[in-house]
C-alpha cells in the first residue's frame, strides 16, 4: 500500500538536508547577533543631556584631549570633565545658550551633570587609560575620529577579541609617544616597522604576558 | 493506482529458499535490473545477484581519518597557535592529551558516514516507491518474499518476463505500476 | 493481523538451552512483536509504571528549577567535597549506559545471535541512561547557562576550551556516544519501523512510522549496504563504549586525589560499566517478559547468558579493587595508605563495606546453576548490584575527597534532600522515557528475531 | 566518649604520638550523631516575591538569551567642582588611628573617592610598626553598617542636635547650685587627651561631678599591682625584642594587650633561627602567647599565683617560704638568673594585683627593669580602679544620688558586672544620655540616644602604650549624622556648638614641637603621630612591705570546686565588635569556632562532668545562671572553665543579635576574670557550633615542620630532611615555558607566625571576600582566601600548638589548571596561578584536584548585590564574584599590577618592597614576605635561601610559590622536652 505521494521523496530529501542548514544558519544568526552593534553597541550615537559636541571642541577648535580629560596620563580612568571645566570657558562665553542650561544648572545646584557611558567595560574588566597612553597608544585607535564626531559613539566593538588583537600585534599599532593626542595621525613609513621600533623603544611586553589573563582580569 | 505506467513486474515467494533461486535464475537468465525484497538480510542473495558495493567500507575510512585530522587539528590549533596557554606547566602541544578528543571524532565523523553513507548510497529516505503500490508488497516486512524485474530492464518485456517469472514458481506474479 | 497471538506462537516451552522457543514462524513472531506497539490494549502494569516514572520526573523538574534558581548550593557539595551525588549519578548513569551498546556492538562482532531478542531494549536503555547521565554534567556547573563553553567555537572572545580537561574529554567522550548510540538504534529500527508501517492500521500510525522507516523495502541491495554499516558501527562502537567509561574514568584517573589517582581506573571502570550495564539490562528484562508475556523470546538461556557475564565482569571489579588495596600499601604513599584505611574504617566505612557485600559477595551466588535459573533471585541479585555500583562511584567521589592531603581541610559531605530528589527524578525520567519506548517502538528487533528462526536458513547457503 | 578501643583506627592511621582531637576522630557514636547534627540537611523553603521575579528573569536568561551579553546603558556622574587631590581611581591614604580598649595603633587607611575601603598599618606608628591585629582590619566594616544608630532620639521621638543641647543645659542649670553632685560621666577606658582635657574642664566647673570609666577588658589588675609593688599607678612598658628570656603569667601579649601588634612584631623578630628566645608560658586557658610557647603549663589561676611566688623565691625576689619546690619553677627561675637584665616575666591582665607585684619583683630583683621592661605614668586617662568605680557608681545611683548620666560610647548595661545591677540602677537616674554607633541595650534604657559618628567620621585624639598621640581624622563626613564624644562633651562646656574639628586642634595649639603650628599639625596628621609625645619613662623600686606580707596560703588542688574563668572573646571582644560579619565569621584563632562562644572545658573535666562538644549546659555562679554549649578544650587546665564574653546580644544589630550566649550575665565584681566555685549542670540540649577546621593532627604528615634551634644549629638542612625531598628543576620531561620578568612567590615563616588572624581579615578586607553565615560554614562553605590551619601534637591535656597560614600555592605545576575544561584557571607568565572569575562555569574539578584545598566556591550568590552601603566597603580594584563561581588567592594581584603600571610608566623595573599584598602589610610578625624570586637580592629570594625553607606538600610535584619556613623552637635542655621535637616531626 502506497501511504506516501511521489513528492514526499524529494520533501523528505530536503528537509533533512535543510535541517541542518537551518541549524546552521539559527547558530550564524545568533554569533552574528553577538557581533552586532545591536549587542556590543558600536558605533551607536547616544544622546547625552548636552549636546556637546566634540567635533567642534577638538576638530574645529583643536583643544587637547587633556584638557578635558586630564587624569587619562595619571590614572586608571580618563575622567569626565567637571562641570568647573566647562564653566572655565562657558562662565564667558555662550553663557546664556540654551544647550547649556544643563551645565549652568548643575553648576549651580551642584548636582552633577548625568552622562550616558558611552565605553562601558564589564565590571571585570580592568583598562588603564595611562599605562595605554605611556606605551604609546593613540586617543585615536579605540576611541576613533572624535575630532569628527559630533555626538560620540563607540568606535570598536569592545570584545575581548578586539582587546587581544592589539595585545598581540602592538606594532600594528603602535605611534610615538608625541603623536598620541593626535588625530587622523599618519605613520611616516612603514606602520610595522615602526611599530617593531617603538615596541622595544617602550619596552613593550611580549605577547604571551600581554594576552596573560590577570593583565585585564583580576 | 491503476493507469499509471509500468514499473516492473513483481513474483511473490513463500519461502527464502524459492526466492533465492528464482534471484540467481533471474540473474543468470541475463536480468539486470532486477531486485529482490525479504524480510531480513539473506546472504545468499546477494551473491545470487552479483551484488558488489565496496563504497561504504570506504566512506568510513575517509569519515574516520577527516574525523581524527579534524580532532587533532582542533586541538592543536587552539592550544598552540589561537591562544596558547600556560596550563598547569603542561606544554603547548600536550599530544596525549589531545589524543582523546581526536580518537572520539575520528569515531562519530566514521559513524556519521556509515549512517549518512547507507542510507545516501540507498537512495534513502524514499518514503514513496512504485513497490508500494502492489497491495501485497506489505508482506514483504513481515513473511513473504519478493522479486522484482524492473520494466526499464533492456531484456524486460511484459509477457516474455511474466512467463519467466511464473517459471519461477511463485506463489503470485503482479504488475508493480509506476 | 495485529491482534496478540496466544502465548507461544509456539506449541511448547522452551527448552532450557533455547533462545527463542519452537514453533514460531514468521507470520507469528512478526505479528506477536510487532502487535506489542500496535495494540490498542495496553497492559495495566504499563499505566502503573509509566505514571511512577512520569511523577518522578516531575520531582526532578521541581529539584531542577529550585537548583537553577538557587545556586548549587541546594546540594551538599562543599569544600573539600565539591563533586557529590551530581558525579556519583552521571557516573552511576554511564555505567548503565554501557550494556546497550556493548550487547549491540560487541556481541553482534562476536555472532552471537543470542543477542537478537534483548539488543534493541538494551541500546533503549543506554539512550537513556546518558540521557539521565547528561542531565548531571549540565547542571552540575556553578553556570549551567554557561555550560556551551565547553565546547569549541568561535567566539567573541577569542577563548577556547582547554583540551587537557578530562571534562572536555568527556564533553567529547559522552556526545559522540550518545550521538552514536542513537544512530546505531535508530539505523537498527529501520527495519522494524517499516515493519510497524506495514502492519499499522491508523492511517496516523501508518504515516509516523512510514516517516521513520524512510521508505525502507527490504530491498536486498539495501540490505547488503545495511548489513555492512551495521558491521562497520559495531566496529566502531566497540572501541568507542570501552573508550566512554575510560575516559569517565580519566576525569579520577589524572586527578591528585588519594583514591582517584590510579592507573588501574580505566579497566577496572570498563569492567564497572559493563557489570551495571548487565544488572540494569536483567532489572528491565524480567519485569518485561512477565508483562508482555516475552518469555519465548528472552528465555531462561538469555537469563543464564547474562548471569554469567555479571559473574564475569563482577570478579573483574573485584580483582579491580584488589588492586586498588594493593597499590594503596605497595605504592608506599601514605596518602594513599590512609585513603585505603580511611574507606575500610572511616566514617563512611559502613558504604565500602556495603559496596563490597553488593558488588564482591552477593553475586557469587550466580556460580550456582540454580541461582541462575532462578528468575525471582537473578532479579534481586540485579538491584544489589544496581545498589552497589552506586555506592562504588559514592565511594571513588565522595570518600576521596572528604579526607585527602591536608587534615585541616578535611570534612564530611551529606545529600540534601534536593540531591536525592534530582536522583531519584532521574530514575523517573528514564523509567519514564523507557515506557514510552516500550509503548511505540519494538522494543525487540523483529527482523533479526527472524533470522534466527529456522525456517530462515536458506539451503543453497549450506553449499555454498 | 572516648575509650581505648576507639582508639583502634587512630592507631591505622600509623602515628601513635599524634591523636586526632577528642573523640571527634576516633570515629566514636557521639561523634557521628555530632556530624550528623552538624550537617542535617538545610531545606530553605518559601520563596518570597522578590526572589520569583529574580525565578522569572532566570527563566527568561536560560531561554537562551544568554549568548547576547547586552550590557545596560551606565551612567556618569563627573564632579561638578572638583576636589584637589582626589584623581578618580587613585587611592588615597590617610594616617588615623584604631583605637582598642582605649590604646591607639596607628593606622593608614585607604580611601577611594572618599569611601574608606582598606585599613593598613603605619609603620611610624609604634604600637603598629606597619602590623595591624583583626581589630584595626575590622572596623572599617562598621562605618557602612546599616545597623548603626542614625538618629538622635529622646524617649524614641526622633530630636534635632539642638533639642538635646537645650536638654544639657537644663540640666546643667540644675546641676549649678550642687556643683554637679549629680553629674556623672561614663566612658570607655579613655587615652584622648583631649577627651579628657575637656572631662577635666567640666570637673573643674562642676567639681562634685564625677568622671567613670569602664572597659570590660580593662587594665585595673595591671595598676593596681603596679600600685601593690610600687605604692603607685604605673605603666609597664615591655620590651620582647630585647629579652632573651620570657616568663609570662598568662600574659597574652600576642594575642591582644594595649600594643598587640608591637609586641608580635618585637616577639617574632626574636623567633627565627638566630638569636632565639625562650618563652614559658603558664596559663588557665590556652591563648595565642601559649601556642608559641617552648614550654606551656595548663594552671587553674590559684596555681599560677603559687607558681609565681615560686619563681620569686627561687630568684631571690621575695623572701622565702613558699610551698614545695616545682622543678618547672625551678628550671625557669634559674634560667632567668643565668639571663639577668635580658629576662622578663609579664603577668596578665587577667591576673589578679599579687601575680604583677611578683613580676614586678622579680623583674627588679634580676635586674630586668629598666631594661626589658619600663615603666611610665598610665596611659589611661581617668579613675585608676575602674571596677571599683563603676560599683560606686552603680550605688550613687541606686541611692539617688545620680541626677544626669552621660554615657560617651560603650554598652555599660550589657558589659557590666552582672552582680552591680546596672541596668535597674540606671533607671533611677532622672535623665539620662547614651551616645553609640547602635541602639543598643544602653540606649534602650537612655532618654536620650545619640547616633555616635565612626571614628572614621569624627576628629580624635588617642595615645599609644607609650604614650604616643596620634590625631584620628575622618575619611568621610558622618554618614549618619553621628556626633563624635568630644561633641557631645562641648555641650556641656561654654562652647556648645563647637566642632569636634576646632575641639581637638584648639586642644593641641601650643603643645606641638616647633613654631609653625599649622605645619606641625600637618605633619602630625600626616605622619600618623605627633612627635614627641610618649610618656617619659620613670624609675620605680619595689616596695618590700606589701610583698613580704604577702599571703601564702596552701593551694591545694580543690578538683571538686570548677573556676570560671571571663575573657573577652578573640573576635568580638568585648561586644562591640558583634556586629562586624567579618569578625563574626573570622573562625578564632584557637578553637576555630566560628559565629558563637562556648563554655571552654578541659578534656579530662569533660570526661569527668561526662560532657561532649555542643552539650548545653547551665552555669551557675553565686546564684547567676547561664546556659552554654560545651566545647572541649585541649590545653585547658583541669578544673577551668574558659567563658567569652561579648555574645548574647539582645540589641547589637541584625548579626549580632541571638548568637552564642552572654557571659557577663555570670561575670561579677567579685571575680572578673576567675572566681571559683562554678557549677555545672547537664541539661541534655545541644546546641550547633561551627568550626572550620574539624581534624586537629597533622596525622603524621610534615606540614608545618618545626626544629629546635639547637638541632637547627647543628644541621640547618633539618628542617629540609623531614619529608620526601620535591622534585628538583631539572626533573621534567616538559619543556620550559615562556616566562616573564619577574617570578613572584611569597615566602611564610612559621617561627614568626603566632596565628594572629590579621592577614586573614586584611585579604578579606582587600578581596572583597564575602561572608557566608554560620549555616553556610557549618556546611564547609567559609569563603577565606588565606587560612590559618592549626594543629595539634602531643598530650591532650597540654598540647603543643601549630599554626599554618595556608593560601593559594600557586603552584607551578598546578593539578587546579589541567583540568579545569575553560581555561578558567590558567597560569601567568610571571608565575601567577590566574582564576579568571567571568570565565568561570564552575565545575569545581580545580578545587577537588587542588591539594592545599584553598580554592573557594560561590555556591550561592554570596555576595551582597542588593545593600547599597556595604557595598561602599569594596575595593574597586576587585572583582566582585558572583554566583556559580570559583575564586581563591590572586596573590593580590591588583597590587601586582598597580605597581607595574607604576613602574613602567616611570620606565624602571618594579623595585622590592614595592608590592605588598594585603596579608604581608598586615602581618604584624613580618612572617610574610613577597616578591620576585628570580631576583637574588629581593627578601623574598632570600627567605627562601634560608634552609629551613619548605613547600607544604611539594613531594607531589606541584612546585609551589608559596613557601615556609619551618618553625623553631627553643627548648629548655633542662626541662623534658614536648615529644614531638624529639622525633623531628614528620620525618
Amino acid at each position: 500500500m502506497q501511504i506516501f505521494h511521489r513528492s514526499t521523496n524529494t520533501i523528505s530529501r530536503v528537509s533533512v538536508f535543510g535541517a541542518v542548514f537551518f541549524l546552521a544558519f539559527l547558530l550564524w544568526l545568533f554569533d552574528a547577533l553577538n557581533r552586532s552593534p545591536y549587542t556590543t553597541q558600536q558605533g551607536v550615537a547616544r544622546v547625552q543631556p548636552v549636546q556637546f559636541s566634540h567635533k567642534h571642541h577638538v576638530g574645529s577648535m583643536g583643544l587637547d584631549c587633556r584638557y578635558c580629560h586630564t587624569t587619562v596620563e595619571r590614572a586608571a580612568y580618563a575622567n569626565i570633565p567637571s562641570t568647573k571645566t566647562c564653566m572655565n570657558c562657558h562662565s564667558q562665553i555662550w553663557n546664556q545658550s540654551p544647550e547649556l542650561e544643563p551645565v549652568r544648572e548643575s553648576w549651580r545646584t551642584d548636582r552633577s551633570i548625568d552622562w550616558v557611558k558611552v565605553y562601558d567595560l564589564p565590571d571585570f574588566v580592568y583598562f588603564n587609560h595611562s599605562i595605554h597612553v605611556a606605551k604609546g597608544v593613540g586617543c585615536e585607535t579605540c576611541h576613533g575620529r572624535i575630532d569628527q564626531m559630533p555626538l560620540v559613539s563607540q568606535h570598536p566593538n569592545l570584545q575581548m577579541s578586539w582587546c587581544l588583537d592589539c595585545h598581540r600585534n602592538t606594532e600594528r599599532y603602535l605611534r610615538p609617544r608625541d603623536e598620541v593626542f593626535t588625530m587622523g595621525y599618519v605613520p611616516a613609513g612603514n606602520q610595522e616597522a615602526i611599530g617593531e621600533q617603538l615596541k622595544s623603544e617602550y619596552r613593550i611586553r611580549p605577547v604571551y604576558e600581554l594576552t596573560d589573563c590577570s593583565t585585564c582580569h583580576r | 493506482m491503476s493507469g499509471g505506467k509500468l514499473y516492473g513486474l513483481m513474483a511473490e515467494f513463500e519461502n527464502p529458499n524459492d526466492l533465492v533461486a528464482a534471484a540467481r535464475e533471474a540473474h543468470e537468465a541475463g536480468y539486470v535490473k532486477l531486485d529482490a525484497y525479504t524480510p531480513y538480510p539473506i546472504e545468499a542473495l546477494t551473491e545470487a545477484l552479483d551484488i558488489h558495493d565496496r563504497k561504504l567500507p570506504a566512506l568510513v575510512l575517509f569519515g574516520g581519518i577527516l574525523g581524527g585530522l579534524c580532532g587533532y587539528a582542533l586541538c592543536y590549533w587552539t592550544s598552540v597557535v589561537a591562544y596558547p596557554l600556560n596550563i598547569g606547566g603542561k606544554p603547548f602541544h600536550s599530544a596525549p592529551a589531545f589524543i582523546v578528543p581526536t580518537f572520539e571524532t575520528t569515531i562519530l565523523f566514521a559513524a556519521f558516514a556509515a549512517v549518512l553513507g547507507m542510507l545516501g548510497l540507498n537512495g534513502l529516505p524514499m518514503p514513496y516507491h512504485p513497490v508500494f503500490n502492489t497491495p501485497r508488497f506489505a508482506l514483504a516486512s513481515r513473511d513473504r518474499f519478493f522479486l522484482c524485474i524492473e520494466a526499464r530492464d533492456p531484456k524486460f518485456d511484459h509477457d516474455e518476463t511474466w512467463a519467466f517469472l511464473t517459471k519461477l514458481g511463485p506463489r503470485v506474479v503482479m504488475d508493480v505500476e509506476e | 493481523m495485529t491482534d496478540v497471538t496466544p502465548r507461544g506462537g509456539g506449541k511448547a516451552a522452551p527448552s532450557p538451552g533455547a533462545i527463542l522457543a519452537p514453533g514460531y514462524t514468521f507470520t507469528t513472531l512478526t505479528d506477536k512483536l510487532a502487535s506489542i506497539a500496535l495494540s490498542r490494549r495496553t497492559p495495566v502494569a504499563w499505566f502503573v509504571g509509566a505514571a511512577v516514572g512520569f511523577s518522578l520526573t516531575m520531582v526532578l523538574l521541581v529539584a531542577v528549577t529550585w537548583l537553577l534558581f538557587r545556586g548549587i548550593g541546594v546540594w551538599g557539595v562543599n569544600q573539600p567535597v565539591g563533586w557529590g551525588f551530581e558525579i556519583v549519578n552521571f557516573v552511576w548513569w554511564i555505567g548503565i549506559g554501557h550494556a546497550g551498546t556493548l550487547i549491540s556492538a560487541i556481541l553482534l562482532l562476536l555472532r552471537q545471535n543470542w543477542r537478537n531478542s534483548i539488543n534493541r531494549f538494551a541500546e533503549a536503555m543506554t539512550i537513556f541512561a546518558v540521557a539521565c547521565a547528561g542531565i548531571y554534567p549540565a547542571l552540575h556547573t556553578g553556570r549551567p547557562w554557561l555550560d556551551y563553553w565547553l565546547i569549541p567555537y568561535p567566539n567573541t572572545m577569542g577563548m577556547w576550551p582547554n583540551f587537557r580537561s578530562p571534562l572536555i574529554w568527556d564533553v567529547f567522550a559522552v556526545s559522540t556516544y550518545a550521538t552514536v548510540s542513537l544512530l546505531f538504534w535508530y539505523v537498527g529500527m529501520i527495519p522494524d519501523l517499516a515493519t510497524l508501517r506495514d502492519r499499522a492500521r491508523r492511517l496516523g500510525a501508518k504515516i509516523v512510522y512510514g516517516m521513520l522507516a524512510m521508505g525502507w523495502r527490504g530491498s536486498a541491495r539495501h540490505w547488503q549496504r545495511y548489513e555492512t554499516a551495521s558491521l562497520l558501527l559495531a566496529g566502531l562502537a566497540t572501541p568507542l563504549v570501552v573508550s566512554v567509561h575510560t575516559v569517565v574514568s580519566f576525569d579520577f584517573a589524572t586527578g591528585i586525589v588519594p583514591g582517584w589517582h590510579a592507573t588501574i581506573f580505566p579497566p577496572y571502570f570498563v569492567a564497572g560499566a559493563i557489570y551495571a550495564g548487565f544488572a540494569m539490562v536483567l532489572t528491565l528484562a524480567i519485569p518485561l517478559r512477565k508483562i508482555y508475556g516475552l518469555e519465548d523470546f528472552i528465555t531462561a538461556k538469555h537469563l543464564d547468558n547474562m548471569a554469567k557475564i555479571l559473574l564475569a565482569t563482577g570478579l573483574i571489579v573485584g580483582y579491580g579493587y584488589m588492586v586498588e588495596a594493593f597499590m594503596a600499601f605497595y605504592s608506599g604513599n601514605p596518602y594513599e595508605r590512609f585513603m585505603f584505611w580511611n574507606r575500610l574504617g572511616g566514617p563512611y566505612k559502613h558504604m565500602y563495606w556495603a559496596l563490597l557485600f553488593c558488588n564482591l559477595v552477593a553475586p557469587q551466588a550466580l556460580w550456582f546453576r540454580k541461582v541462575r535459573g532462578t528468575v525471582p533471585a537473578l532479579f534481586l541479585l540485579a538491584m544489589i548490584v544496581n545498589v552497589g555500583m552506586w555506592l562504588e562511584r559514592y565511594v571513588i567521589v565522595v570518600v576521596s575527597l572528604h579526607r585527602d592531603y591536608l587534615p585541616s581541610s578535611w570534612g564530611m559531605y551529606h545529600g540534601t534532600i534536593f540531591d536525592w530528589a534530582t536522583f531519584i527524578g532521574s530514575i523517573g525520567l528514564f523509567l519514564a522515557l523507557m515506557f514510552l519506548f516500550i509503548r511505540l517502538l519494538p522494543m525487540i528487533s523483529i527482523f533479526e528475531m527472524r533470522a534466527i528462526l529456522p525456517e530462515a536458513k536458506v539451503a543453497s547457503e549450506e553449499e555454498a | 566518649m572516648v575509650t581505648a578501643k576507639d582508639l583502634s583506627l587512630a592507631r591505622l592511621a600509623r602515628e601513635p604520638e599524634y591523636w586526632r582531637s577528642l573523640e571527634e576522630l576516633l570515629e566514636t557514636d557521639d561523634f557521628r550523631q555530632h556530624l550528623h547534627r552538624e550537617f542535617r540537611v538545610p531545606i530553605e523553603s518559601g520563596v518570597n516575591r522578590r526572589e520569583l521575579l529574580a525565578l522569572a528573569g532566570a527563566s527568561m536568561a536560560l531561554a537562551g538569551l544568554t549568548g547576547c551579553t547586552r550590557q545596560p546603558t551606565e551612567r556618569i556622574y563627573p564632579y561638578v567642582r572638583p576636589p584637589e587631590e582626589v584623581v578618580p581611581g587613585e587611592p588615597l591614604l590617610y594616617a588615623t588611628a584604631h583605637v582598642h580598649g582605649g590604646y591607639a595603633r596607628g593606622i593608614l587607611a585607604e580611601s577611594h573617592e572618599g569611601r574608606p575601603t582598606k585599613i593598613e598599618g603605619n609603620s611610624l606608628h609604634p604600637a603598629s610598626l606597619g602590623g595591624t591585629d583583626v581589630f584595626a582590619q575590622a572596623f572599617v566594616l562598621d562605618l557602612y553598617d546599616p545597623d548603626r544608630s542614625q538618629t538622635l532620639t529622646e524617649r524614641g521621638e526622633i530630636r534635632p542636635w539642638s533639642a538635646l543641647l537645650a536638654a544639657v543645659k537644663l540640666a546643667l542649670e540644675k546641676e549649678r547650685p550642687t556643683r554637679g553632685a549629680g553629674l556623672r560621666f561614663l566612658t570607655t577606658a579613655v587615652t584622648s587627651p583631649t577627651l579628657s582635657a575637656q572631662i577635666a574642664g567640666i570637673l573643674q566647673a562642676f567639681p562634685e561631678a564625677k568622671w567613670v570609666a569602664w572597659e570590660p577588658a580593662g587594665r585595673d589588675n595591671v595598676y593596681e599591682g603596679a600600685r601593690l609593688a610600687f605604692g603607685e599607678a604605673v605603666e609597664p612598658r615591655y620590651a620582647y625584642g630585647r629579652a632573651d628570656v620570657i616568663l609570662s603569667l598568662e600574659a597574652d601579649f600576642l594575642g591582644g594587650g594595649p600594643a598587640q601588634p608591637r609586641s608580635v612584631r618585637d616577639f617574632a623578630s626574636r623567633r627565627r633561627a638566630q638569636d632565639t628566645n625562650r618563652l614559658y608560658v603558664a596559663e588557665s586557658t590556652p591563648s595565642l602567647t601559649g601556642a608559641r610557647a617552648d614550654h606551656r603549663r595548663p594552671m587553674a589561676p590559684r596555681q599560677i599565683e603559687a607558681f609565681a611566688q615560686a619563681v620569686a623565691t627561687a630568684v631571690g625576689a621575695i623572701p622565702s617560704g613558699s610551698g614545695p619546690a616545682d622543678p618547672f619553677a625551678a628550671a625557669v627561675a634559674k634560667d632567668l638568673l643565668e639571663h639577668r637584665g635580658s629576662g622578663l616575666v609579664v603577668a596578665g591582665e587577667s591576673q589578679p594585683p599579687a601575680v604583677h607585684a611578683l613580676a614586678h619583683a622579680i623583674n627588679q630583683a634580676l635586674g630586668n627593669a629598666g631594661k626589658t621592661v619600663v615603666y611610665s605614668e598610665p596611659v589611661l586617662a581617668g579613675p585608676a580602679n575602674q571596677a571599683a568605680a563603676l560599683a560606686q557608681l552603680a550605688r550613687d545611683m541606686r541611692e539617688g544620688r545620680v541626677s544626669t548620666l552621660t554615657i560617651l560610647g560603650g554598652n555599660p548595661v550589657f558589659t557590666a558586672p552582672a552582680d552591680l545591677k546596672f541596668a535597674e540602677a540606671m533607671e533611677k537616674v532622672p535623665l539620662r544620655l547614651h551616645l553609640s554607633l547602635y541602639d543598643d541595650e544602653t540606649s534602650r534604657l537612655c532618654h536620650w540616644h545619640a547616633a555616635q559618628a565612626h571614628p572614621l567620621e569624627a576628629w580624635s585624639d588617642a595615645r599609644a602604650y607609650d604614650g604616643t598621640a596620634t590625631i584620628l581624622q575622618p575619611l568621610i563626613l558622618p554618614l549618619y549624622g553621628g556626633k563624635s564624644d568630644h561633641e557631645l562633651l562641648a555641650a556641656f562646656s561654654e562652647q556648645p556648638e563647637k566642632t569636634g574639628h576646632d575641639i581637638v586642634k584648639d586642644y593641641w595649639r601650643g603643645k606641638l614641637a616647633g613654631a609653625d603650628f599649622e605645619g606641625a599639625w600637618r605633619k602630625a596628621l600626616h605622619d600618623g603621630v605627633v612627635e614627641a609625645t610618649a610618656l617619659p619613662t620613670r624609675a620605680v623600686s619595689v616596695k618590700s612591705s606589701p610583698l613580704s606580707a604577702f599571703d601564702s596560703e596552701p593551694h591545694s588542688g580543690d578538683s571538686a570546686n570548677l573556676t570560671v574563668l571571663f575573657r573577652p572573646d578573640p573576635t568580638v571582644w568585648d561586644g562591640s565588635y558583634a556586629n562586624n560579619g567579618w569578625l563574626q565569621e573570622l573562625p578564632k584563632p584557637l578553637t576555630k569556632l566560628t559565629w558563637d562562644n562556648a563554655a571552654l572545658i578541659s578534656p579530662s573535666t569533660a570526661e569527668e562532668l561526662g560532657v561532649v562538644n555542643e552539650d548545653v549546659v547551665d552555669l551557675l555562679l553565686a546564684g547567676r545562671r547561664v546556659t552554654a554549649p560545651v566545647w572541649v578544650m585541649p590545653g585547658q587546665a583541669a578544673g577551668c572553665v574558659t567563658l567569652h564574653f561579648g555574645y548574647g546580644r539582645s540589641r547589637g544589630g541584625r548579626i549580632a543579635n541571638g548568637k552564642g550566649f552572654d557571659a557577663y550575665a555570670l561575670r561579677g565584681t567579685d571575680g572578673l576574670w576567675a572566681r571559683a566555685g562554678l557549677e555545672i549542670r547537664k541539661t541534655g540540649g545541644h546546641r550547633q557550633l561551627v568550626t572550620t577546621q574539624h581534624h586537629h593532627s597533622m596525622e603524621g604528615r610534615n606540614l608545618v615542620r618545626s626544629a629546635t634551634a639547637e638541632d637547627y644549629r647543628r644541621d640547618p638542612g633539618i628542617v629540609q630532611k623531614m619529608g620526601e625531598a620535591p622534585p628538583g628543576p631539572a626533573d621534567t620531561l616538559y619543556p620550559r615555558l615562556p616566562t616573564g620578568s619577574y617570578a613572584w612567590g611569597l615566602s611564610i615563616d612559621l617561627a614568626a607566625c603566632v596565628g594572629c588572624n590579621a592577614c586573614v581579615l586584611a585579604c578579606q578586607a582587600e578581596n572583597n571576600i564575602p561572608i557566608v553565615g554560620k549555616n553556610e560554614v557549618s556546611r564547609g562553605r567559609a569563603m577565606h582566601w588565606i587560612r590559618i590551619d592549626r594543629y595539634y601534637a602531643g598530650e591532650l591535656e597540654n598540647p603543643e600548638t601549630f599554626h599554618q597560614p595556608v593560601t593559594c600555592m600557586h603552584c607551578e605545576n598546578a593539578p587546579c589548571e589541567t583540568v579545569c575544561p575553560v581555561a578558567a584557571t590558567v597560569h601567568s607568565a610571571e608565575g601567577l596561578n590566574q582564576m579568571v572569575y567571568n570565565r568561570c562555569v564552575g565545575t569545581r574539578y580545580c578545587s577537588n584536584n587542588c591539594p592545599y584545598k584553598v580554592r573557594r566556591f560561590n555556591f550561592f550568590l554570596y555576595s551582597d548585590f542588593k545593600t547599597e552601603i556595604t557595598k561602599m566597603v569594596r575595593n574597586p580594584e576587585v572583582t566582585v564574584r558572583s554566583r556559580g563561581v570559583m575564586e581563591k588567592c590572586s596573590y593580590c594581584v591588583q597590587r601586582i599590577n598597580r605597581a607595574r603600571i607604576t613602574a613602567e610608566k616611570e620606565n624602571r623595573p618594579i623595585r622590592d618592597g614595592e608590592i605588598v599584598t594585603a596579608c604581608q602589610q598586615a602581618c604584624p610578625a613580618q612572617a610574610i614576605v613577597f616578591g620576585n624570586i628570580g631576583d637574588p637580592e629581593s627578601a623574598v629570594a632570600k627567605a627562601r635561601a634560608e634552609k629551613r625553607q619548605y613547600g607544604l606538600l611539594a613531594e607531589l610535584g606541584t612546585r609551589p610559590r608559596t613557601t615556609y619556613l619551618g618553625s623553631i623552637s627553643n627548648p629548655n635542655p633542662a626541662l623534658p622536652a614536648a615529644a614531638r621535637r624529639e622525633e623531628g616531626h614528620g620525618a
